[in-house]
């Protein structure tokens, strides 16, 4: 790869640094500060996200979980894709090891359902 | 189209993202300007992969991806804890360890 | 499709790996089914007896020296090493995690994520503490023996992140000061997550570099790769800034200071001690046998981060007013000392890994004594609180005036002979300069050192002075260790220095 | 000079490691016992120094017992120390002709100021945990001298520091004891810099810190060149600069005055006769590097002849008394200086004036501390006077310490310190008139101030008694005593009105026989340490050659007895009517009677008195503001910078991660610069 291609890189990084630095160090002194609710929403779009449950504006606290446990078991399975690709010539080592691999993560399950991750109430 | 555009994406991803970790406030997003800057990682392990013919950058964005989602929920864990102490998820309002 | 070569593995080279984090999924399973009052007794007993027998793994496979798993780990004579350190530090600071004598439950809240101060948490403050912290514990400790021996830098990435996650978690869970705790949490996280996102760029622009990311790759692709030479000082520059975070070299050592005075005190000791340990063992690691080739480029670099490192935290030691926040920046100017035997590559591993040993075990030992200093309110880790300490509580005084004095580099402490040590062999391998400013600094730190040993004696009390806590043999052990370590290691070194010299350079074929 | 080469100790100096030991483990018992020891533990202070005692006198009785050709210097290896690649430093010990006379004053001198000690600390609360400390130092000079290289003597050294940084700050409660223990220990840590240094820069050039394998590089390196001269000038300057630190030499003098704020046994063993001299005794031994190089003699004579000028004009212008004996030890030890510093033959010469110095100052500063303990803590000399009649041990042992440091023959200071000026005038060229005079300049400055001291404090009207005049008297009494008395806590009450101290009595037996035997020390040893001592020395320093000669030795001897008679003579007419207080009289009558007085006083004034003063404030003032100045001054820029540089940890974290990537930017962009560059 040539050389030059990186030159615009290079500057770019170096002008984002500045205006990292820039914007950072002026904000305080120019900015001003009104935090309106839709600026401290999570999502920062401006507009307030729709059904908010009556009497607060949050989710209850088991949305995030729920949604945490899902991320972490789901993504577990991308390393079951390419076993499940190269099974044939992984044979018998493979399958152990993956089996040991679900074990781990069955291990971490069982903490979960044991400790009422999964209980709604 | 020669791969080494992805490259520059991917640069240009991760420099979006570094940015977006200095100026942005809410911790939340701070901490998707992270993963944004992960995936410019990814991204360029893939090109490389490709560039180099071989298999090994792919299975690393494998690895790369699992880890990033065990930081996600460490990190939403975190802000999670913090918010409910403090109402407010603004990075800048933990502020009480200084000097 | 061609048959796929399976990796050779040699478990014996992982028994202690597999050992330490097999403990903790048992850990996992306990807190899944053991009754809640049997879980304390249940994870000590397990957590000791997993790290023990790693230990004892570790001192079988002594003479080992073998590249396993298809090169993702390199086990050798410094890689063993560090984990053996990682490993008896981390059985130290054991000791004041479970420690439950001073507080009422430990140090740690049953559920962080109750809101400080809430009915919830009020309901737990005298519940007894999570025991989840002992799997986390041993995660971070098997994390930190990987990153050690990783043969790649995938692997290495992975390993920073396992013993990375559950120093985020144990950062946030302090029974006492939770806000402080949290926040403390929160950015160690996100500068940890941004940090590690640069190492993993740096390992992408490598693998783009060389084609591969394991350490003899990288090593031999610098001799004949035909990428250009921008990939190679760009991916070794992200590469070392995450390794540099984890190390607290300035400028990446912004979150020490904060991280450590918000963490609870014994999590801190971890920090201090074995991540110490952890980080710099990768750190010559990957100079030592990666880029040792291309010395030339980065030592001139690097040697300026350690001479800021070493300024920086000197100077900056000098105003702190908390004994914490003194601690982390004393860590900071150590960390720049043990750079110091970074830049001077082979020379000077054997006195790096001295100096990590006998920093660890000192630091261990002040830390644990900062948590007896108590009032109503938990520690009181104020300095103006300290004052006047040696008239009621003369042995405690006493003890931690020796470690300060270790500290500051006075002989018949292990900080005389490590510096020593240190320092020479970086003169002996040309560092002349960074062996001055090293001197140098150390001058400077002592004052901070010397203001406590002062505060402690020479002032009279405040108003409300704390009181010193009697705690479990737990604590008196991990301080017995950090004060007696620091006597032996300044009186009879030869013995750990001969370990150190057997265990010879990094395996970098 | 022939390589150097360290014979193996057999008998019974293979055992000398327990000169060390026996003190550490006598101050590890006294410190672990706590008070259970509190009883008898001053005793077991006392009798593990005789014993050291004992010992020493044992191994020197060996060591002589060795016929001239033998090699008399033993060495015993005990273990290994550091080992690591190929750096080597094994805890060895040595024992040669110039340790032995080390360890015979540390041990002696060391043993009667830690019976003194028994007496003068009786009263205090923290008796054992002195005696621990006392022991703490003894052993750690023990290491100092007999270390067989350098990484002993630096744990030695740092040791030393220590134990006087504690002891001086021993009552810590008053502030300027303190403030002294934290400037002496900053001082010494700003030299300690200088000497660690100096090791590594040995070991890179030599590869080792042993001395016999340094000095066998130098004097190598001497025939075939091997080793730049800018690196022994850097060597010898650097060692020097920890010399100088810890020896009180100018620049870094200051710490050692203010050093008087410990108990006065510690300024006696301490700060007069052992630990300062530490500095001596490292330049004498490293004689063969700074033989090897003359610009580093050039500068360790000038230090010298600088420093006891200075110590010399300062000390007259001090009134504690225990100030003017420590400016005088810093003067002294500028002629030990000076003398190590001209090479050849007057290395033995510093190690005997050294030696002398040892008896008559420890000797003096005890006689202080007997005079004080006799007038409640009082330290100021213009309010004593006349107490010869109340105490005559202390006056008569005081005295001869008097005679011997100002050099009246034929007391010690006299044999040693002649030789001295003698060498120091016949050094090659102009320097040798320079340095001389500057010596002899300050042998008559020295019998000057001393004389003031002992006249004012002995002699003429007692100024201590209140006579009714009152108020302001007893008051400033009670204030400069205020800041001294805690230790001896009971006095304070009793002292409160300042009646009490119209009785001034003599120390009891156990402060008099240290007194006794040191004067003994005084008298006698002069004249022994100038032949036999110096012969003794000849195995470490070499044959004393004859060198060309400015003045024979009986014109310098003359000129010196001249000079220090005529500042006898000065000093006495001065001050033998007392002196004024700092507090004029008020009453006129007072003023009146002191007319006849006045009229010579002013003449004295504007003839002798007016330049001297102004000389010595400008020193004074150098003395506070300049090194101080710059020693505060650095303490306040690093204080303050961290002060600044802290406001940059904001506590936001995106400042901080800014940091992060200015960082990862700098450094990104200077691997690139390096690379492509």
């Amino acid at each position: 790869m040539s050389l030059s291609q990186w030159v615009p890189l290079v500057v770019l990084f170096t002008l984002a640094t500045l205006f990292a630095l820039f914007s950072v160090t002026i904000a305080p002194y120019i900015g001003p500060r009104r935090y309106n609710k839709a600026k401290l929403e999570a999502y920062e779009c401006g507009i307030e996200p729709t059904p908010t449950p009556p009497g607060g504006s949050r989710f209850p606290v088991k949305f995030y979980l729920t949604a945490m446990l899902f991320i972490i078991f789901d993504i577990e399975i991308v390393f079951l894709y390419p076993w499940a690709v190269a099974f044939d010539s992984l044979g018998m080592f493979g399958f152990v090891e993956m089996l040991l691999f679900i074990v781990t993560v069955f291990v971490a399950y069982t903490y979960v359902w044991r400790r009422g991750g999964l209980d709604w109430d | 189209m020669t791969p080494d555009y992805y490259l520059i994406l991917a640069a240009v991803l991760f420099t979006i993202g570094a940015v977006g970790v200095l100026v942005r406030r809410n911790a939340i997003v701070v901490f998707m300007c992270v993963e944004l800057m992960l995936n410019a990682a990814n991204l360029t392990l893939v090109t490389f992969a490709r560039i180099n013919g071989s298999l090994d950058g792919q299975i690393m964005a494998f690895f790369v991806m699992v880890v990033a989602a065990a930081e996600v929920v460490i990190g939403l864990a975190i802000i999670m804890s913090i918010f409910r102490s403090r109402r407010s998820a603004s990075v800048d309002d933990a502020n009480l360890l200084k000097y | 499709m061609n048959d796929i070569q399976l990796p050779a593995i040699d478990y014996a080279a992982l028994l202690p790996m597999l050992i330490v984090f097999g403990a903790a999924c048992v850990g996992i399973l306990v807190e899944a089914f053991a009754p809640r009052g049997w879980r304390f007794v249940i994870q000590v007993s397990l957590t000791i007896g997993g790290l023990v027998a790693g230990l004892v793994a570790i001192i079988v496979n002594r003479d080992l020296e073998i590249t396993t798993i298809g090169g993702a780990v390199t086990v050798d004579g410094p890689g063993l090493f560090l984990q053996g350190a990682i490993i008896i530090l981390g059985i130290v600071s054991l000791g004041l995690i479970a420690e439950r004598r001073l507080e009422r439950g430990g140090p740690f809240v049953a559920e962080a994520a109750h809101a400080a101060n809430s009915d919830g948490d009020k309901r737990q403050e005298r519940e007894p503490g999570a025991t989840e912290v002992f799997p986390l514990t041993l995660f971070a400790i098997a994390g930190m023996m990987l990153f050690c021996v990783s043969g790649d830098l995938l692997t290495m990435f992975v390993a920073l992140e396992v013993f990375s996650l559950p120093l985020y978690l144990l950062c946030g869970l302090a029974r006492r000061r939770r806000l402080i705790s949290q926040e403390a949490a929160l950015k160690y996280f996100l500068l940890g997550a941004f940090a590690s996102a640069f190492f993993l760029y740096g390992v992408a622009l490598l693998y783009g570099y060389a084609g591969t990311v394991s350490l003899t790759g990288i090593r031999e692709g610098v001799l004949q790769s035909e990428q250009s030479g921008i990939l190679l000082a760009a991916g070794l520059a992200l590469l070392a800034i995450g390794l540099l975070f984890k190390a607290a070299a300035v400028p990446f050592h912004v979150w020490t200071p904060d991280v450590y005075q918000g963490a609870p005190t014994p999590v801190t000791a971890l920090m201090a001690a074995c991540t110490k340990a952890a980080a710099f063992g990768g750190l010559l690691r990957v100079f030592n046998v990666a880029f040792e080739t291309t010395a030339w480029d980065w030592q001139p670099v690097l040697a300026t981060v350690a001479i800021l490192t070493m300024v920086v935290g000197s100077i900056l030691a000098v105003a702190q007013t908390d004994i914490k926040r003194l601690l982390a920046y004393s860590s900071v100017a150590n960390a720049g000392y043990l750079l110091v035997g970074v830049v001077s590559l082979n020379g000077a591993v054997g006195s790096s890994l001295f100096y990590l040993i006998a920093y660890g075990f000192s630091v261990l030992g002040a830390f644990a004594m900062v948590t007896l200093v108590r009032d109503s309110e938990g520690e009181a880790t104020h300095l103006s609180r300290w004052a006047g300490l040696g008239k009621g509580s003369p042995l405690f005084s006493a003890l931690f005036t020796f470690l300060m004095l270790g500290f500051a580099g006075i002989p018949l402490t292990s900080g005389f002979t490590s510096k020593f040590a240190l320092f020479s062999s970086a003169w002996d391998s040309d560092q002349s300069v960074l062996v001055i400013v090293g001197v140098l600094s150390s001058v400077v730190l002592a004052f901070p050192y010397l203001k406590v040993v002062v505060l402690l004696w020479l002032n009279p009390p405040g108003e409300e002075t704390p009181t010193v806590s009697v705690p479990s043999m737990l604590t008196r052990a991990v301080i017995f260790a950090g004060v007696a370590v620091t006597f032996v290691l300044g009186v009879a070194p030869s013995f750990l220095l001969d370990i150190v010299a057997d265990a010879g350079p990094f395996l970098a074929k | 000079m022939d390589s150097i080469t360290y014979a193996p100790a057999t008998g019974a100096l293979s055992s000398m490691w327990l000169l060390v030991a026996i003190p550490a483990l006598s101050a590890t018992v006294l410190l672990l016992l706590g008070r259970r020891a509190d009883k008898w533990g001053h005793w077991l202070g006392v009798a593990s120094v005789l014993a050291s005692f004992v010992l020493g006198v044992t191994y020197f009785l060996q060591l002589r017992g060795i016929d001239g050709t033998g090699n008399k210097s033993l060495s015993v290896d005990l273990f290994e120390f550091i080992h690591i690649g190929d750096l080597n430093v094994s805890v060895g010990l040595l024992f040669d002709p110039l340790t032995a006379v080390f360890v015979l004053l540390i041990t002696g001198v060391g043993f009667l100021i830690h019976l003194y000690a028994v007496g003068y600390m009786s009263h205090d609360p923290g008796r054992r945990r002195f005696f621990a400390y006392f022991n703490l130092f003894v052993a750690a000079m023990l290491l100092l001298v007999l270390g067989d290289n350098y990484v002993m003597l630096y744990a030695g050294w740092e040791g030393v520091g220590l134990a006087s940084y504690l002891l001086i700050s021993f009552w810590s409660d008053r502030p300027a004891a303190a403030t002294a223990g934290k400037k002496a220990f900053l001082i010494n840590r700003v030299g300690d810099v200088g000497f660690a240094l100096a090791i590594f820069l040995m070991f890179a050039t030599f590869g080792t810190t042993n001395y016999a394998d340094v000095f066998n590089g130098v004097l190598a390196s001497e025939a075939g060149q091997t080793v730049s001269a800018g690196v022994l000038l850097a060597m010898g300057l650097l060692l020097l600069l920890g010399a100088c630190g810890k020896s009180g030499q100018f620049p870094l003098q200051t710490w050692l005055p203010d050093a008087m704020e410990g108990p006065t046994p510690v300024s006696a063993l301490i700060h007069a006769a052992t630990m300062v001299t530490a500095g001596v005794y490292m330049i004498a031994r490293s004689q063969v590097i700074f033989n090897a190089n003359e610009t580093a003699q050039t500068v360790v004579v000038s230090i010298g002849a600088l420093t006891l000028l200075i110590g010399c004009v300062i000390g007259c212008a001090k009134d504690g008394i225990k100030r003017v004996l420590a400016y005088s030890t810093v003067s002294q030890i500028g002629y030990m200086f000076l003398a190590v510093g001209l090479g050849g033959g007057a290395y033995a010469l510093g190690i005997i004036h050294l030696l002398a110095h040892g008896f008559f100052k420890a000797g003096l500063f005890l006689g202080a501390g007997s005079v004080m303990h006799g007038m409640k803590d009082q330290e100021d000399i213009r309010r004593f006077g006349g107490l010869w009649k109340y105490m005559r041990i202390t006056w008569a042992t005081f005295g001869l310490g008097y005679l011997a440091i100002i050099g009246i023959p034929p007391l010690s200071g006299f044999f040693t310190k002649d030789p001295i000026i003698l060498a120091a005038f016949n050094r090659e060229g102009w320097t040798g008139w320079l340095f001389g005079s500057a010596a002899l300049l300050g042998a008559g400055l020295t019998a000057f101030y001393m004389t003031r001291l002992f006249v004012l404090t002995f002699h003429g009207r007692p100024r201590w008694q209140k006579e009714g005049e009152g108020g302001a008297h007893a008051a400033s009494a009670t204030d400069a005593h205020g800041a001294h008395a805690d230790a001896h806590g009971a006095a304070i009450a009793r002292t409160e009105d300042g009646r009490d101290i119209q009785h001034p009595h003599e120390s009891p037996w156990i402060m008099t026989v240290p007194l006794m035997l040191l004067a003994v020390g005084s008298v006698a040893a002069g004249w022994l340490m100038s032949t036999s001592v110096v012969d003794w020395l000849t195995p470490v320093f070499g044959e004393h050659e004859e060198g060309h000669a400015h003045l024979t030795h009986t014109q310098v001897t003359i000129a010196t007895v001249a000079v220090t008679v005529l500042g006898v003579a000065l000093g006495y007419l001065l001050f033998r009517g007392g002196t004024s207080l700092v507090e004029q009289p008020a009453r006129t009558h007072l003023v009146r009677a002191a007319r006849n007085n006045l009229y010579a006083d002013r003449f004295n004034e504007l003839v002798f008195e007016l330049p001297g003063r102004l000389l010595t404030r400008a020193l004074v003032w150098v003395d506070n503001r300049g090194v101080d100045g710059i020693v505060n001054g650095l303490a306040a820029a690093f204080g303050g910078g961290s002060g600044r540089l802290r406001r940059l940890q904001t506590g936001y974290v995106r400042t901080y991660a800014l940091s992060i990537l200015s960082g990862a930017f700098l450094i990104v962009a200077a691997l690139l610069a390096v690379r492509l560059g």
